[in-house]
């Protein structure tokens, strides 16, 4: 029951980063047909299609365009290429194999929304993307995809890339929009919401570069298409990562209908774990959704499931695999550590709690756990702010999953791992690592 | 010239500037037994640095109150303040005229009386000059013109009138008894013996009087527990607040003084004054000099008693309140008195005013009453009003009565 | 103000006759003093003949003149935070504070003077004080010709630890040994079991 | 701990040193303003140009950058400290990254990194003495599929193994990329090197507790 | 007006103002620290977030919302209703101090703010007795920013107040927050100090002790003052501000709240200008100067000598020949009082205004605003009461002279009695006016502060209080009267000015400022009522 992959289709397809072989294989059609439309049909076809954002919070795309004022004269809408969460890697595969899918997407949004100018905001670290969508950027312009008067239609977008300095809060949608301002990447508070008050205080949209992905497709094939897969809250094609140690590490297209062990486990997909090794737990949605442990893997991958077993959502879809080998603590202290670093010191909560959950994964890494520890962490994580939060954004509440959920779901190994430590440790390190 | 010194009038008044003398030594050692017996009491050493045992204490105080330095406060009335201190100075010096000495005296074939004074109305003049005292005290708080002299004036006026009452009945009454006024005579009189052995002292007629006079005596000299009149710790020292140098000296030496003469008074009327039972020397018959000297031994061994009582009682007891002090006077006091006072008008009348049971009898009957009514009072015997909180007290509208009547 | 309810009426004791003569009471207490009068007259009084004699006896739990303590390397151990001269009911504490030359410390008083003559001796002081530095010393004997030199400042107040660092004055336990000043004995195993808890 | 406080007053800039920033790298930054509607968001741009051109954004740098965007010095530090791709003092001719993200430690990076430091005789944030490398870690390079993974300057070298270090340090063209390079950010003049670091110095001044 | 309800209260509030705002004006003390009413809002230190109903996003219908909500970010909706009062708020604010806490040293006792701390009151009303972090603390540098305050970031919350100061406020724009996560610090860039006019500020918005007065720091504790209520006499503004002082040594002034004026702030110059009071040349003690002879007077006789003087001097060389010159620093009613016995003695005398020190322009921030973004002026004139003292010589009618007129005319031997006010805390005198002023008068009255060449000759000396010592009201440049207390007495020997001019206008009894303005307000309607500042609301710190 292969699925027939839409957004990946040109991946692995000689020559697929240039238009001449996108083009050949039907890309910017959708355009075209696109810019005969009024952008509220537009709008209307893309909620019909009930396209839900592929970032991570899973935001219908048409009915964040609806909150955008009428009478307003200019609009600016973001491409968040600032994909910083591990293990997620689809958008680089996305931009870095077919990166005009991203522009027709991107072209159709900012016809949809009026806007005049496209920022893509892209991640520091994606030197190589930056390259290939610069130039693909360049070909849009010559072949007047891009620039004044696209196609003849009498509408207008520029598209500039915009390149980010290593920060993971930047990829949320007003952390972005700050970057993108030249300031510091913090949130803004909301309201106002971007879509009032966005980039430059103009009406700005953001959206994710595999949401703008999926809409040639839709405007070509039809919202009734994209409906036609999936579920009904979680409809149209939608990119699977999977990575550690499986035998077919990799980015795949399914339907929001398989389970996570599918995604593990099937050969055409993650294909099962490498050299025999066993699984210990699965992180199904980037670091911040939570960890699913080797009973729990039929959780459905779709936006309502993983609710259901304790996670955040579906995140970004992106799953890691950690085998029997890897101590679970090494495992916190990863996840504490990503997000200790990757706070941006706003909200108090965040900016402090992050770094004190750190500090207790590093003691406990290093064999100095106490036997509070465990309480003192989840109860940390709830005072930070599970779902639906304190903070500004939503960071906080993704560092307090993965903790919550490892320290539930793993807490007997994490006790017996204490247990076992040697007498006197604790007092050491507390010594050495302070 | 030597028929001076033999002369009634020679004695007298080398007896006056001796006894002025000798008085104003006693008194200054009174103050240090004072202290002294006030540091034994307490298990303390008292004055011991001036001489052996502190014993020129006295001499170091009285230099002091001469040398320093004489102040007087620009708010009093000049005349009255100076003049207030000798007032009280005088009276306590001039009472002692009156007081035998050592009964009579053969010298040069003539009898003296060993008394500077020996006038028929003794005990009237004693009484006069001393209630004269008080005109010191008042004159003194009036002349501070300072509101705490002034209430302790105003104390001791009322005092002195209150408990001057039972005093001068209780005196009346040895008059009756004696049927003289004057001290010599009164002496005598008690130098009989009854039953051969028992001396005629009114201590044992009037046993009751003795006491009363006794306690009057200590309000007389406002000594403890009924100096109210110079409470340190409500009026700041009272009629003498304002007072410093030799002019509190003045009225420091007067309050011994009066002490010596009170205790005096006393011995004459109660205890038979000079006379000692069953020693020849201090008979009435006993005139030569040696026996003189032991007679003015005994008088003053039993002034030395009475202060050492006084002393005692001042070390021991707390002072009175104004209103209790009061109280005991007028609803104590002088109905006893009164009645003691009656007795001996009857058994006057009755002729058996000198004998030894009929007053005794007597005395302990007017005890036994006076003990009945005593004990079935139903006064308060605390500071407290009926119905006031023992604790806390903020409820409305009740206050607690200060120590000045009214 | 007091509640009614919080007040507690009292009935006095009905006083029995005699006690209502206050006579037995009187001569009882006459008994007493003059009791002692003759013990004293005889005997050696209660009271020694200070400064000649003074008794041998250490009061551990007296509260007297101050002392400035110093720490490890003899320097001031107060941080001149001012909390002693709060807590003082008689206002006698007068400190001056300055940046620290130290490099450990941030602030250190440059002058800290105590007018021993205002002071009640209560010891809020010592109670008041993070970090120490003010403890009073059982020296009881304290004298001066006028009241300026009744004034000790800093030097004379850490002239004072030096000469008493041998006693460690007892402040009371039931004040001082609450949870976390680990001045107790046993207060630190306190502590661990309710972190355990 | 001291109490000593850091002296902030102080300039840390020479007086009269000569501009820091040249003519190409101050057009190549104007060339942004047009994309931005104020002037202070090409301050990333910018930012990336003068790494690009001089290896790290020195203080004076940020001064010339703050008058170019007419904004304060204090804001481009605040942007520049915020960021951590961004050097405030020389850096290595080839940066190394490597990822410390989930799936790159499941799959074996922490030896990555522990070969590395004792290949280059240098920890994390150091540069080597001859300032050829430097060492940092990274969050993640969302290159999972081929964890363990680490970039070389802008080259991203797949499922590296301990094994494979020696090969990849002593490979000339490790830090060469296999698409054509865009030269929107560069402003390196031809054939100049940036300014390579020459002394070891920790990765942010003033701290180091964290970490 | 928009009416909500908070904690099942109806609170009727002002439009436009938020939710927290709305609170703390109805009297809930909200905790707080990024909040601040005269800078944005940013919601960072979730200290102050709430239950609130919300219209629900399907329905539409009023609901709670899922989530606490930050009050200061929430604009007041009519018929809104919002909980403090809940647990889940107050477990926001437990486990928020907890986390402020974390790395806090905990270094009260030698922290300066300890007193007037905001992490000191919100720890006692939320704080947990002890902290559940084992690890050790992050520490933060000790900074050197800037020639006034001094920053200690271990202290510090991140609160931003300070930075948004400097962007929204002053516009200078020096300080930042550098780094990230726990982390972040507040900097400024090396070698750009912050050092702007009204840098003093920053140490007042800060709610916690991270930045602090090198002026002021270690001098004292907080509670040990024993404040009062003034005004800046700095310039022509009238800036309200508190005089903070214990045992009549002035420690601080600090700014206090009046939205007429200068809102929440002062500038540096107002701030820190008040050292002069404590100056050890000042004028002590009256004195009359008889040819060589000087005595020192007795304060209770200057009255009726001076009446007396100035008597038999009108009566000898008639009452044009007598002048007084009235000083920009002296409040209205010391002003008055002053006219009052010049135009008693000699109704034909006349009167003059001393110089008024000018600077170039006015000083605006934040830097280079103009018209309604200004949020903060310093005045060029700096003096308090130039309008006051204008107004009351204009009331007393009569000859009314310009300095320079009065100079002039002094110089040609016009008057031969003169009463001259200093209270300038900077020599005011130039020597050639003073020249030119020397050996015209055979009665002189000087009153100043400091001493000044014309004393040398003058009669009478009498020395005049700065406005610490002072009582009354300064008119400002806008033309707001303004009352102020007195907040210290004057040094040994000197009396009020406010009181001797009473007494030698022929009042008995004790000067105050009211007393006199019921006196002028018969003839200056404008006195019968003054502007008081709002009382410091406690959030506005």
């Amino acid at each position: 029951m292969a699925f027939e992959p839409v957004l990946l289709k040109n991946v692995g397809v000689e020559g697929s980063r240039t238009i001449r072989v996108y083009e050949s294989r039907g890309g910017y059609q959708a355009l075209r047909k696109t810019l005969k439309m009024t952008p509220d049909e537009v709008v209307e076809e893309v909620k019909k299609a009930n396209l839900r954002g592929r970032g991570g919070a899973g935001f219908p795309a048409g009915v964040k365009w609806g909150f955008l004022p009428k009478d307003r004269k200019r609009t600016l809408l973001c491409v968040n290429g600032d994909e910083s969460e591990p293990p997620t890697f689809s958008n680089r595969v996305l931009m870095e194999h077919d990166p005009h899918q991203l522009i027709e997407g991107s072209i159709i949004a900012g016809y949809a929304t009026q806007s005049q100018v496209a920022y893509i905001y892209l991640r520091v670290e994606f030197h190589e993307v930056f390259h290939i969508l610069q130039r693909a950027i360049d070909e849009a312009y010559a072949a007047g995809y891009l620039g004044r008067n696209i196609l003849g239609s009498g509408y207008s977008l520029d598209c500039y890339i915009h390149r980010g300095a290593g920060a993971y809060v930047c990829g949320e949608e007003t952390g972005l929009i700050e970057s993108i301002e030249g300031k510091r990447g913090w949130p803004r508070i909301k309201p106002p919401f971007p879509a009032v008050e966005g980039l430059f205080r103009l009406p700005t949209v953001v959206n994710n570069v595999e949401t703008l992905s999926n809409l040639p497709h839709i405007m070509e094939r039809g919202a009734d298409w994209f409906t036609s897969i999936g579920p009904p809250h979680s409809t149209g094609p939608k990119l699977f990562c999977v990575s550690g140690p499986v035998k077919r590490p990799g980015c795949y297209e399914e339907a929001m209908t398989i389970t996570c062990r599918e995604l593990v486990e099937r050969a055409d997909l993650g294909g099962g774990m490498l050299d025999g090794r066993k699984i210990k737990g699965v992180l199904p949605g980037g670091v911040s959704m939570g960890i699913l442990t080797p009973d729990e893997l039929d959780m459905k991958m779709d936006f309502a499931d993983p609710a259901n077993y304790g996670l955040l959502g579906l995140g970004t879809a992106a799953a890691v695999v950690i085998d029997q080998g890897t101590d679970i603590r090494s495992v916190l202290r990863n996840v504490t550590h990503f997000f200790a670093t990757e706070s941006c010191g706003q909200c108090t909560q965040c900016r402090e709690g992050t770094a004190w959950m750190d500090k207790v994964a590093h003691r406990m890494e290093r064999q100095g756990g106490r036997h509070e520890d465990a309480d003192l962490l989840l109860e940390t994580a709830r005072n930070m702010g599970m779902m639906p939060g304190l903070s500004i954004c939503g960071l906080s509440d993704g560092a307090t999953y993965p903790i919550e959920t490892i320290v539930k779901k793993y807490r007997d190994e994490l006790e017996a791992a204490i247990a076992a430590q040697p007498e006197g440790r604790v007092q050491e390190v507390l010594q050495a690592v302070n | 010239m030597a028929e001076f010194f033999t002369s009634q009038l020679g004695v007298s008044v080398g007896l006056a500037v001796f006894a002025l003398l000798v008085l104003l030594g006693a008194v200054s050692y009174c103050i240090y037994f004072e202290r002294k017996i006030s540091a034994f009491v307490q298990d303390r050493y008292g004055p011991n640095r001036v001489g052996p045992f502190g014993i020129f204490q006295p001499v170091a105080d009285g230099g002091k109150f001469v040398f320093k330095e004489d102040v007087i406060p620009g708010h009093v009335d000049k005349p009255l303040f100076l003049l207030a201190p000798c007032i009280t100075f005088l009276v306590g010096f001039i009472v002692f005229a009156a007081i035998p000495w050592g009964g009579q005296w053969s010298l040069g074939g003539r009898l003296i009386e060993v008394q500077v004074a020996n006038p028929d109305i003794g005990l009237l003049y004693i009484l006069g000059v001393a209630s004269v005292g008080v005109y010191g005290v008042i004159l003194g708080s009036w002349a501070s013109n300072n509101k705490y002299s002034f209430y302790g004036g105003m104390r001791a006026a009322a005092q002195m009138l209150s408990y001057e009452i039972p005093m001068g009945i209780c005196i009346l009454v040895v008059v009756i008894t004696m049927g003289s006024l004057r001290l010599e005579e009164i002496t005598v009189a008690q130098t009989d013996y009854w039953l051969g052995f028992i001396p005629q002292w009114n201590i044992f007629r009037y046993p009751l009087a003795f006491v009363i006079l006794f306690v009057t005596v200590l309000a007389e000299c406002n000594r403890t527990p009924f100096d109210v009149v110079e409470a340190e710790q409500e009026l700041v020292g009272g009629f003498h607040t304002e007072y410093g140098a030799l002019k509190f000296g003045m009225f420091f030496l007067a309050e011994y003084a009066h002490m010596i003469t009170s205790s005096a008074l006393i011995a004459v009327l109660f205890l038979g004054g000079w006379h000692f039972p069953w020693i020849p020397w201090t008979q009435l018959e006993a005139t030569s000099w040696f026996a003189v000297l032991l007679k003015i031994l005994v008088i003053c061994g039993k002034i030395s008693f009475f202060i050492f009582v006084m002393m005692w009682i001042r070390w021991t007891l707390p002072r009175f309140r104004f209103d209790q002090l009061m109280r005991l006077a007028w609803k104590g006091l002088i109905p006893i008195t009164l009645s003691l006072f009656v007795l001996a008008v009857v058994l006057l009348y009755f002729g058996v005013e000198r004998s030894f049971w009929y007053p005794l009898i007597g005395n302990v009957l007017v005890l036994a009453v006076a003990l009945f009514f005593a004990a079935r009072s139903r006064r308060e015997v605390t500071g407290r009003q009926r119905g006031m909180p023992a604790v806390g007290g903020g409820s409305a509208g009740r206050t607690v009565s200060m120590g000045i009547p009214g | 103000m007091i509640d009614d309810k919080d007040i507690l009426l009292i009935e006095e004791p009905k006083l029995t006759a005699s006690e209502r003569l206050f006579l037995p009471q009187i001569f009882d207490g006459m008994g007493t003093t003059i009791r002692h009068f003759f013990k004293s007259l005889v005997g050696t009084p209660m009271t020694v003949q200070y400064p000649e004699v003074q008794r041998e006896q250490r009061l551990e739990n007296y509260r007297g003149v101050h002392r400035l303590n110093r720490d490890e390397q003899g320097r001031v151990a107060c941080v001149a935070c001012f909390m002693c001269a709060t807590a003082c009911p008689a206002n006698c504490i007068h400190i001056e504070g300055a940046e620290s030359p130290w490099p450990d410390r941030e602030k250190y008083p440059t002058r800290f003077d105590i007018d021993e003559l205002r002071c009640i001796y209560c010891g809020m002081c010592e109670e008041a004080c993070p970090v120490d530095a003010i403890e009073l010393t059982p020296g009881h004997d304290l004298v001066g010709r006028s009241r300026e030199e009744m004034v000790f400042d800093k030097e004379e107040l850490l002239a004072i630890y030096d000469k008493t660092k041998d006693i460690k004055p007892r402040k009371n336990p039931r004040i001082t040994g609450y949870p976390g000043t680990g001045n107790r004995p046993g207060a630190q195993d306190e502590q661990k079991e309710k972190h355990q808890r | 701990m001291s109490w000593k406080a850091i002296d902030r007053i102080s300039p840390v800039i020479e007086k009269d040193a000569p501009p820091l920033l040249s003519e190409v790298v101050r057009g190549k930054i104007r060339s942004f303003f047009p994309r931005y509607e104020t002037k202070r968001a090409a301050l990333l741009p910018a930012l990336h140009i003068v790494q690009d051109a001089l290896g790290h954004v020195p203080y004076q740098a940020m001064v010339e950058i703050a008058e170019l965007l007419e904004i304060h010095p204090s804001d481009v530090l605040d942007t520049v400290s915020f960021y951590t791709h961004f050097w405030t003092h020389p850096k290595g001719e080839r940066v190394i990254t490597v990822c410390r993200s989930i799936s790159c430690e499941v799959m074996g990076g922490a030896g990555v990194l522990e070969e590395l430091k004792k290949q280059l005789s240098i920890g994390e944030h150091e540069t080597t003495p001859d300032g050829r490398y430097s060492l940092v870690t990274e969050e993640c390079l969302a290159g999972c599929d081929h964890a363990p993974c680490l970039l070389i300057n802008e080259k991203l070298h797949k499922r590296v193994r301990p094994q494979d270090v020696a090969k990849i340090l002593a490979d000339q063209d490790n830090d060469r990329l296999d698409v054509p390079r865009s030269t929107l950010f560069d402003a390196r003049e031809e054939g100049e090197a940036p300014a390579a670091a020459k002394q070891q110095s920790t990765f942010m001044e003033g701290r180091g507790t964290k970490e | 007006m928009a009416k909500i309800t908070i904690d099942n209260k109806e609170v009727e509030c002002r439009d436009g103002i938020t939710v927290l705002q709305a609170a703390l004006e109805a009297g809930w003390d909200i905790p707080h620290y990024c909040y601040h009413p005269g800078l944005s809002i940013v919601a960072s230190c979730r200290l102050c977030l709430m239950e609130m109903q919300m219209p629900h996003p399907k329905t539409g219908e009023m609901d709670w919302a899922p989530k606490l909500l930050p009050s200061c970010q929430t604009p007041v909706k009519d018929g809104m209703v919002v909980r403090f009062n809940s647990e889940t708020v107050k477990k926001n604010q437990r486990d928020c101090m907890e986390f402020f806490l974390l790395n806090h040293p905990l270094d009260c006792p030698v922290c300066d703010q300890a007193g007037e701390c905001y992490l000191q009151d919100y720890s006692y009303r939320f704080g947990r007795a002890e902290s559940r972090m084992v690890d050790q603390k992050t520490v933060n540098p000790k900074k050197d920013i800037g020639p006034r305050p001094l920053l200690y970031s271990d202290r510090c919350v991140i609160c931003s107040r300070c930075v948004r100061f400097t962007r929204e406020i002053s516009g200078t724009f020096e300080l930042h927050v550098t780094q990230r996560g726990s982390r972040s610090e507040i900097d400024v860039f090396p070698g750009r100090p912050l050092d702007n006019p009204v840098q003093g500020n920053v140490v007042d918005i800060c709610p916690v002790g991270a930045l602090l007065d090198k002026d002021f720091l270690f001098k004292k504790r907080a509670w040990e003052f024993r404040p009062a209520n003034s005004i800046c006499p700095g310039c022509a503004r009238g800036c309200s501000i508190r005089i903070d002082q214990d045992e009549d040594v002035v420690y601080r002034l600090k700014p206090r709240y009046n939205p007429k004026v200068n809102d929440w702030w002062i500038c540096d110059e107002g701030r820190f200008g008040y050292k002069y009071i404590h100056d050890e040349s000042r004028v002590k003690g009256p004195i009359l100067r008889r040819g060589q002879s000087v005595t020192r007077l007795l304060w209770e006789e200057i009255p009726d000598i001076l009446r007396f003087r100035f008597q038999e001097h009108v009566e000898k060389h008639g009452g044009d020949k007598v002048a007084a010159v009235l000083s920009p620093f002296m409040a209205c009613e010391e002003a008055w009082l002053l006219g009052r016995f010049i135009r008693e003695m000699a109704p034909q005398a006349a009167l003059a205004m001393g110089p008024v020190p000018l600077e170039d322009e006015d000083q605006r921030f934040p830097v280079g605003a103009k018209g309604e973004a200004v949020k903060f002026e310093i005045s060029k004139e700096k003096c308090p009461n130039r309008r006051g003292v204008e107004a009351i010589l204009e009331q007393a009618g009569g000859t009314v002279l310009a300095f320079e007129d009065f100079i002039e005319k002094a110089g040609a031997d016009a008057f031969s009695a003169a009463w001259i006010v200093g209270g300038y805390p900077k020599p005011w005198l130039e020597k050639a006016v003073a020249k030119k002023l020397s050996g015209k008068s055979e009665l002189l009255v000087v009153q100043d502060i400091f001493p000044n060449d014309l004393m040398a000759e003058a009669t009478f000396v009498l020395p005049a209080c700065s406005w610490a010592e002072r009582e009354g009201c300064f008119m400002n440049i806008d033309g707001l009267i303004q009352p102020f207390d007195w907040a210290i007495h004057p040094p040994d020997g000197v009396k009020r000015d406010g009181q001797y001019l009473f007494e030698i206008a022929g009042y008995t009894g004790l000067y105050s400022g009211k007393r006199v303005r019921e006196l002028m307000a018969a003839t200056m309607p404008a006195f019968a009522e003054v502007l008081a500042a709002p009382q410091l609301a406690a959030h506005a710190h």
